[in-house]
């Protein structure tokens, strides 16, 4: 056979420009501890669900970016009417679902509608509660009533839990979402990762990757292993701060170390027999020592918090002063509560690591000012069933990864029970309160309350360790959110 | 020259010498007779000339075969002699053949191993050999497995696999000992018609004199290792010069002193209660008697020691289909027969013939089917306190101690069923009796069973029955494990514990001569039934059924030459 | 004689050896350690070997040699606990089966034997530890369970063979009854075989316990475990790889000396378990 | 045979059912439950109580009970809870990593024991015995957790021969799926080969000291020759028994090695399930493990008649 000469010319170019296009890679391998249990946000609380789907397959009408700024997505603008009770949104215009639907305002509709629906599963179904309809004006117009009006709408529209779904495909959105975003979903390997791909025909910016792929890796010495291996390219969430020091050495690495909207807190039953006495739950304050729990739990990642606020939020203050380290005192306080060495509490642990280290390190730390504490590690499952809703417990470890959550103190039967009539006033105004300087004055009075009445021990706000492979750009450096939004991430060779 | 030489062979395991320099030579075409108690070295000999010594034993001197001296010989080519021009028969046919394959290839591999002929031939070769020990091939094609054959069956195998390559050596170590006496004579018959077909030499190792004399035209008797004497054997058991050998003669053939005994005979015309038209019912009168006159049993006030009567047993067999009802194997099948005070009865009958479960039913250990056992006229049922009457001596002197306990606390076991309570104080001294009524010392109470000799333990054993007052002891093989010296001991022991203690014994055993010796009644036992039954004297002298007739023709007995036994059988 | 002294000093003395020094450093430890196992030291963690902490120091600055003396404790009391559980319910249940042999007594044991058997130890552990939470207590229980089909089988088995002795014929003309037999002639006879099987299980179980604290479903801090220790280091095997070194050197080599007891005890004990003939 | 088999068939069954009854009781009485464990904490008590509802949890126990068996019957596993998939899909996915890992396990370990057994066996008080039972000792006593750590340490970090763990799917071709197994199936197969190499020592020595072995030599075979033609079948019943046994305990077992290679098994299915009181999953894979044992146990019982003719015969 005979090759045309000018043809074979032609195959090499092709095959030069093929080459060079491969030189900057266009796929990615991330690992995350976690796998979602399903890939529905509307339909489930886990954050592995946000991390695979948010902006990558899914989209609602706004969208967080990396800074935790509120930012149009779905809906290209928006207008405020009937004093901050309507809003009416103006939708990106030839946007389609995967599976080649419209996106339409219907299924804004349909949506928020299913949100809230009685028979809804929303696991943040409180989004909704303030809005009373929603109404289709055209194809590409949707309006929002309100009962109240809400500063918080946009904020609360860009949750995971408020992505629009198609009414076609929503029931499949467990195992088969179709979205509107820049990646498609193309296979789920149970117990071992999701690939998503890119969605050629996406209305917004495209994306610079090609496919990228969620491998689930929950032994942190296995994810240790992955990244050293080469199996996986970026760990966003890299679940053993132990290692970071010698990943960080190591030139093919780079080690991020941002924040994200966990308070890690002590959480005490205020209404059980030994804590409800305040001076109990102060000495309490005192006995621990955050900075060897950073240390200890977290290998030195975190920021200490004296309240339940996080500290790169523009109205946090520093209230750490109020619980300093202070054995001494805290003796005292205990003596004059009148339980010194008399004081044995229940600790239920729940799985992560700064849990179950901190909680260790806490157990010791009390010991030493004599109080006894029984640790028991429970699953997730056992800890929403025995501390969350049946407030079986003393003390208790957890991270509140909500952004902005410190109204969870308003509210009386909340698992850790505080109850303070002020504070719950000052939270009511605050959701009404649009101006902004005025909502600093208020996020900063309600910082001090809940800090000086000692309502639980305030440890550290949980850092957000991200480890990628130098060459990846445009990884979340911070964690407003759960998510990996990829959109912005490329290789750079 | 001989055809097999050992010349100062010695062998010690771990150190322990077992062989003291023999010398012993087997000339081709002759049958060399081996005798020896336990622990006289015979089956070590065999072994040592196969190379099939145990880990850690060590041999000196020579054995020298056809010119080789074997034990120089590298295991390579020791092994192309061994199955070829020497060959051995093992004592235990049941475990001598590899479960797992079938009969034609064990025959066969033999055959291949030595020569190089194909598959086909070496089947056919294994086909023929195995007819001629008496297993015809469409009885038993090769593709049986040993698990499917009778024990005197499997032996026919092992003997065809000795024979199938005409060995020059035959070496047959007890190959009849765990047989049945009439399958013991079929399978000597074969081993002398299979000497004269390929003339080879056979080395036959017994402890039974009377088996070695029939076979045997050199004999080589043992003891502890040493060869005492050897040379052509009719000399040799003519004259008994050495004193060993006429120990052992007079030992094999021991008659106990039991002229003391009390002659009862009660009124044995009354008791026939036989169902069988085969048997007689009567002592007396053993002559064929269909006639039933069961009603007389019934008669007169006198009640037997130990009374069967219409005994049935059984056994669930298998199960005929998925819901079907087990066809049950019926082990005992209506036997009727009396024991009465003072009495000594044998049981005899080959293994399988019922005799252990029928031990095993009056002793209280299983429950009939139907049918009586009454002691002293009550019946068994109604509670162990009627069991105390009867004991039980095992045959196994190994097995029917704990381990565990002291000999004190085995022999007053049995005191548990008294119903009165009996102080430790009276224990001890009790105990100290009863060994000292069996022969052994007082204090050896505090010692365990493992420091006594076989003879020793069956006295224990017999200390244990005794310890309360029976008045029957059920001997269940007893004296069948322990070597012929020791034996005539126990048997004395046991005629001289009847007259002091009036025992009655049902004295059960496959071994005829012994039973002969020492009962005065017998049953012959076939296939659950007893065929025959009489005063001992008579059945074995005038066997009427033709299976008792068959029993007693099979067992070897001393050629007359040999006359130191004062009643030769 | 010779075969039994060389078998001796090749396994029943060094397994001896070993299991006394663990069991020494246990019962040690209730009155001396070299530090406080309460007390964290953040600043001094993770320190390698040195002269003052002989073994290094752990992720919280505790002294390894310290906890590792305490852990023995828990791995030993989870394994003997867990071995007595087995051993308490059975062995009776064995022997009971063994003299109903045949019978639906036996067959309901047995039956029940397999039923427990076919549950693989960890899914016992994993459904207990979600029912219970996790715990040292509910490890003895998981491995207790497994237990007892072991002994239940191997008792039951000796047993059966016992029952067609000569010995057990002759006590039961005697006139004595099943449960008297079992307990006078039947478990003195096996005993040897249960103290070897149990020095085995015990072995097993401190690699139970190893395993399910490993995965979290054992012992529960603050209780030192070296199964914890393991799961505790596993993260840091790149960083302070003697963290996981000493816990699992420690693991080995008391299971190492178990089993080499095992072995020498069924030499020693009784040669005639390694079969007769 | 037949009927032998037939009434271990009916056993399997009736044991198959109480460990039903004893799973879904057992589970049922675990605290925590799916609804609220995929809802979070900020979910309000009707959503959790809807969910519950689209779950078919408000149902009595009795009818999940009979719903769960009935299902099993027909081959339905029922719809996983949290992942929402029919649980027999997500299973058979699962399988296909565990099953291979397992019979890859057993596989090695018995390569491995058998020449070693043989060998020990064979030069009884030997070199070769001494050493091969030192490793054996060895090889029990080390936990198959913690070795894996170190194989992951040298073969996966320090020198990048295989991959730390994860598994790429049979997709990606037979032998890329094989080597992503190697490492987990090695630290699985060391504790089971020295366990297999000890049973097979020791099962070999007991059949060498048999009156046929000795027959067997009798007739002109060499020590090894009655090793290899009359003892190693002999020698199997015990050896089959641990094999079995084995494949159950690997099969299960392998949860822990499942966690340190991060592989996609059925173990790592339990934990994530039970942790999520996915407990419908949880139930389905106990049972079919539960099913797996007795099955190998079954199977065993008919290679003991394939080895030994004796036990081919009446029940």
């Amino acid at each position: 056979m005979i090759i045309d000469k000018r043809s074979f010319t032609a195959l090499l170019l092709a095959a030069a420009f093929s080459g060079s296009a491969l030189a900057a890679k266009t796929d990615i391998t991330l690992g995350m501890a976690l796998e979602p249990p399903n890939l529905d946000p509307t339909g489930g609380a886990a954050a592995a669900i946000d991390e695979v789907v948010y902006a990558n397959i899914f989209e609602g009408l706004t969208r967080f970016k990396a800074d935790g700024s509120v930012h149009p997505a779905l809906a290209s603008e928006w207008s405020i009417e009937n004093e901050g009770k309507r809003y009416v949104f103006t939708l990106q215009s030839g946007v389609k679902f995967h599976d080649g639907a419209d996106f339409t305002a219907d299924d804004v509709k349909f949506s928020i509608e299913r949100a809230k629906a009685d028979d809804s599963t929303n696991a943040q179904k409180g989004l909704f509660e303030n809005i009373t309809s929603v109404e289709v004006i055209d194809d590409a117009t949707v309006a929002i009533d309100l009962e109240t009006p809400d500063g918080n709408l946009l904020f609360n529209l860009a949750w995971g839990d408020a992505i629009i779904l198609d009414s076609e495909s929503a029931d499949n959105a467990a195992t088969a979402p179709i979205g509107t975003g820049p990646f498609t979903f193309s296979n789920w390997v149970q117990g071992d990762r999701i690939e998503i791909e890119k969605n050629p025909d996406y209305w917004g910016e495209a994306v610079a990757l090609e496919k990228a792929t969620f491998k689930f890796i929950s032994d942190p010495t296995a994810a240790f292993a992955s990244l050293m291996a080469g199996d996986v390219d970026a760990f966003p969430n890299y679940p053993a701060p132990e290692n970071l020091v010698q990943l960080e050495a190591d030139p093919r690495f780079k080690v991020v170390v941002g924040t994200t909207e966990g308070e890690t807190i002590l959480s005490m039953n205020n209404k059980s027999e030994a804590l409800a006495d305040v001076r109990v739950r102060q000495a309490i304050a005192h006995a621990i020592d955050r900075q060897a729990i950073v240390d200890g739990a977290m290998f030195g990642y975190g920021t200490p918090i004296g309240s339940h606020f996080a500290p790169h939020h523009p109205s946090y203050i520093d209230l750490t002063g109020n619980s300093t380290f202070d054995q001494d005192k805290a003796r005292a306080l205990l003596k004059e509560a009148g339980v010194e060495g008399d004081i044995s509490l229940s600790l239920k642990l729940p799985p992560p690591a700064y849990a179950r280290r901190g909680g260790e390190i806490i157990a010791a730390q009390l010991r030493e000012v004599g109080i006894e504490t029984t640790i028991e590690n429970v699953e997730w499952a056992q800890w929403l069933e025995q501390v969350f809703k049946g407030k079986d417990f003393d003390l208790t470890i957890v991270s509140h990864t909500e952004p902005l959550d410190i109204g969870i103190y308003a509210r009386d039967d909340y698992y850790f029970q505080y109850n303070n009539p002020n504070f719950n006033e000052l939270m009511a105004a605050f959701s009404k309160e649009i101006d902004i300087e005025q909502r600093d004055i208020m996020l900063k009075q309600a910082q001090t309350i809940i800090s000086e009445d000692y309502v639980n021990g305030f440890l550290f706000q949980l850092a957000k360790t991200g480890v990628a492979n130098t060459k990846i750009n445009g990884l979340w450096e911070n964690q407003p959110t759960q998510a990996n939004d990829l959109t912005g991430v490329s290789w750079s060779d | 020259m001989a055809l097999l030489t050992l010349e100062q062979l010695s062998v010690s395991i771990h150190d322990t010498p077992v062989l003291h320099n023999l010398n012993i030579d087997i000339e081709a075409g002759e049958v060399l007779g081996v005798i020896g108690e336990s622990g006289s070295g015979k089956s070590m000999t065999a072994l040592a000339i196969m190379g099939l010594l145990p880990h850690g034993a060590a041999l000196s001197g020579q054995i020298k075969f056809n010119g080789l001296i074997l034990n120089e010989l590298s295991e390579q080519e020791r092994a192309k002699i061994c199955g070829d021009d020497i060959s051995m028969v093992f004592q235990e046919p049941m475990t001598a053949l590899n479960p797992v394959h079938t009969i034609g290839d064990q025959v066969i591999e033999c055959i291949r191993l030595h020569q190089n002929i194909s598959g086909k031939a070496a089947a056919e070769l294994a086909r023929e050999t195995l007819a001629q020990c008496g297993l015809p091939p469409d009885e038993f094609p090769l593709s049986r497995y040993p698990h499917e054959l009778s024990g005197g069956q499997r032996q026919r195998v092992v003997i065809a696999m000795a024979v199938a390559l005409k060995p020059k050596l035959l070496i047959a170590d007890e190959p009849t000992t765990a047989l049945d006496v009439t399958t013991q004579a079929e399978i000597l018959d074969l081993l002398l018609s299979l000497k004269q077909t390929y003339d080879m030499a056979l080395m036959l190792i017994s402890h039974d004199l009377a088996v070695v004399a029939n076979m045997a035209s050199k004999v080589v008797i043992m003891k502890e290792g040493h060869v005492v004497e050897q040379g052509p054997i009719e000399p040799l058991f003519r004259e008994l010069s050495h004193p060993y050998t006429r120990a052992l003669f007079k030992a094999s053939d021991h008659v106990p002193d039991r002229k003391n005994m009390p002659s009862i005979q009660p009124s044995e015309s009354i008791q026939g209660t036989d169902t069988h038209d085969d048997v007689s019912k009567d002592d007396t009168n053993r002559t064929a008697n269909t006639s039933d006159i069961k009603s007389a049993g019934t008669s007169g006030h006198y009640s037997p020691l130990l009374e069967v009567s219409d005994l049935i047993c059984e056994y669930p067999g298998t199960r005929q289909g998925w819901f079907g009802r087990s066809k049950k194997f019926r082990a005992v099948n209506e036997v009727s027969f009396q024991v009465h005070a003072g009495e000594s009865v044998g049981l005899v009958g080959e293994s399988g013939c019922g005799k252990s479960t029928l031990t095993r039913a009056i002793l209280g250990l299983m429950n009939p089917a139907s049918g009586q056992i009454a002691i002293n006229g009550r019946n068994i049922t109604q509670g162990f306190e009627v069991l105390r009457h009867v004991q039980v001596v095992f045959q196994d002197p190994y097995g029917s101690f704990n381990p565990r306990h002291k000999v004190q606390r085995l022999v007053s076991e049995p005191l548990h069923v008294l119903t009165q309570k009996v102080s430790s104080k009276e224990r001890k001294l009790l105990v100290a009796q009863m060994l000292e009524s069996v022969g052994l010392h007082a204090n050896d109470a505090d010692k365990y069973i493992h420091e006594f000799s076989g003879g020793q333990r069956q006295r224990i054993a017999i200390a244990r029955a005794l310890i309360i007052r029976p008045k029957l002891i059920v001997l269940d093989e007893a004296v069948s494990a322990l070597d012929v010296s020791i034996r005539a001991k126990v048997l004395d022991l046991l005629a001289s514990l009847a007259n002091s203690h009036g025992l009655a014994y049902l004295f059960i055993s496959h071994d005829l001569s012994v039973v002969r010796n020492v009962t005065d009644r017998v049953l012959v036992m076939q296939a659950g039934a007893i065929v025959e039954r009489g005063n001992t004297g008579d059945v074995f002298n005038h066997p009427a059924h033709e299976y008792t007739q068959r029993l007693v023709a099979s067992v070897p007995r001393l050629p007359d030459y040999a006359h130191v036994a004062e009643h030769p059988l | 004689m010779s075969v039994a002294a060389s078998s001796r000093f090749k396994t029943l003395l060094p397994g001896a050896f070993l299991v006394l020094v663990f069991f020494g450093a246990a019962l040690i430890s209730f009155f001396y350690t070299p530090f406080d196992v309460e007390t964290l030291n953040i600043k001094n963690r993770m320190l390698t070997p040195n002269a003052v902490n002989w073994l290094g120091t752990d992720h919280f600055g505790r002294d390894i040699l310290s906890m590792l003396m305490v852990g023995a404790r828990t791995s030993i009391a989870v394994a003997f606990i867990a071995v007595g559980i087995g051993v308490l319910f059975g062995v009776p249940l064995g022997l009971l089966a063994a003299s109903y042999r045949g019978r639906w007594a036996d067959e309901f044991i047995m039956r029940g034997n397999d039923l427990v058997f076919a549950f693989p130890a960890l899914l016992i552990a994993i459904m207990i530890t979600a029912v219970f939470g996790p715990g040292a207590v509910n490890a003895i229980i998981a491995i207790g369970i497994f237990n007892v089909p072991v002994f239940a089988r191997l008792t039951r088995g000796a047993s059966l063979s016992l029952w067609n002795r000569e010995f057990i014929m002759a006590a039961r003309v005697a006139g004595k009854g099943s449960a008297r037999i079992s307990f006078e002639h039947i478990l003195p006879n096996i005993l040897n075989l249960l103290i070897v099987q149990s020095t085995i299980q015990f072995s097993l179980g401190i690699l139970a316990e190893a395993g399910l604290s490993y995965v979290g479903l054992g012992a529960q801090p603050p209780t030192p475990s070296w199964g914890r220790m393991l799961a505790d280091s596993q993260t840091l095997t790149t960083v302070a790889p003697h963290l996981a070194l000493f816990p699992g050197m420690v693991i080995v080599l008391t299971v190492l000396g178990l089993n080499l007891l095992g072995d020498g005890l069924r030499d020693w004990l009784d040669p005639r378990l390694r079969r007769e003939r | 045979m037949l009927l032998y088999l037939l009434k271990r068939l009916f056993s399997l069954i009736v044991t198959l059912f109480v460990a039903s009854l004893v799973v879904f009781v057992v589970l049922e009485v675990v605290p925590g439950d799916p609804a609220s464990y995929m809802l979070g904490i900020n979910a309000s008590a009707d959503t959790v109580a809807a969910l519950k509802s689209e779950l078919g949890l408000d149902q009595s126990r009795f009818a999940r009970y009979i719903q769960w068996v009935g299902g099993m019957f027909q081959g339905d596993f029922g719809t996983s809870y949290t992942y929402r998939t029919p649980v027999a899909e997500m299973v058979r996915e699962r399988l296909n990593v565990s099953l291979p890992l397992t019979l890859f396990a057993l596989t090695l370990a018995i390569v491995l024991a058998f020449p070693a057994g043989l060998l020990a066996a064979s030069r009884r008080g030997g070199a070769a015995d001494s050493v091969v039972m030192a490793i054996t000792q060895l090889g029990v006593a080390i936990p198959n957790f913690w070795f894996a750590m170190w194989l992951v340490l040298l073969f996966a970090i320090k020198w990048q021969w295989f991959s730390a763990g994860g598994f790429p799917g049979w997709g990606e071709g037979f032998f890329v799926g094989m080597k992503a197994l190697v490492l987990p199936a090695v630290a699985l197969a060391l504790p089971q080969a020295s366990i297999l190499t000890r049973v097979l020592r020791s099962s070999l020595l007991d059949v060498l000291n048999e009156d046929y072995v000795r027959t067997a030599r009798a007739k002109g075979l060499t020590r090894r020759q009655a090793l290899w033609r009359h003892a190693l079948r002999n020698a199997m019943i015990p050896v089959l028994t641990i094999i079995g046994l084995q494949f159950s305990f690997l099969l299960a077992g392998a949860i822990i090695i499942e966690n340190v290679f991060f592989l996609p098994g059925l173990g790592r299915l339990i934990f994530q399930s039970i942790a999520q009181r996915d407990l419908i999953v949880v139930e389905s894979v106990i049972m079919l493990l539960v099913f797996a044992v007795v099955v190998v146990t079954f199977l065993v019982d008919i290679a003991y008649a394939w080895v030994d003719p004796r036990m081919r015969r009446g029940f």
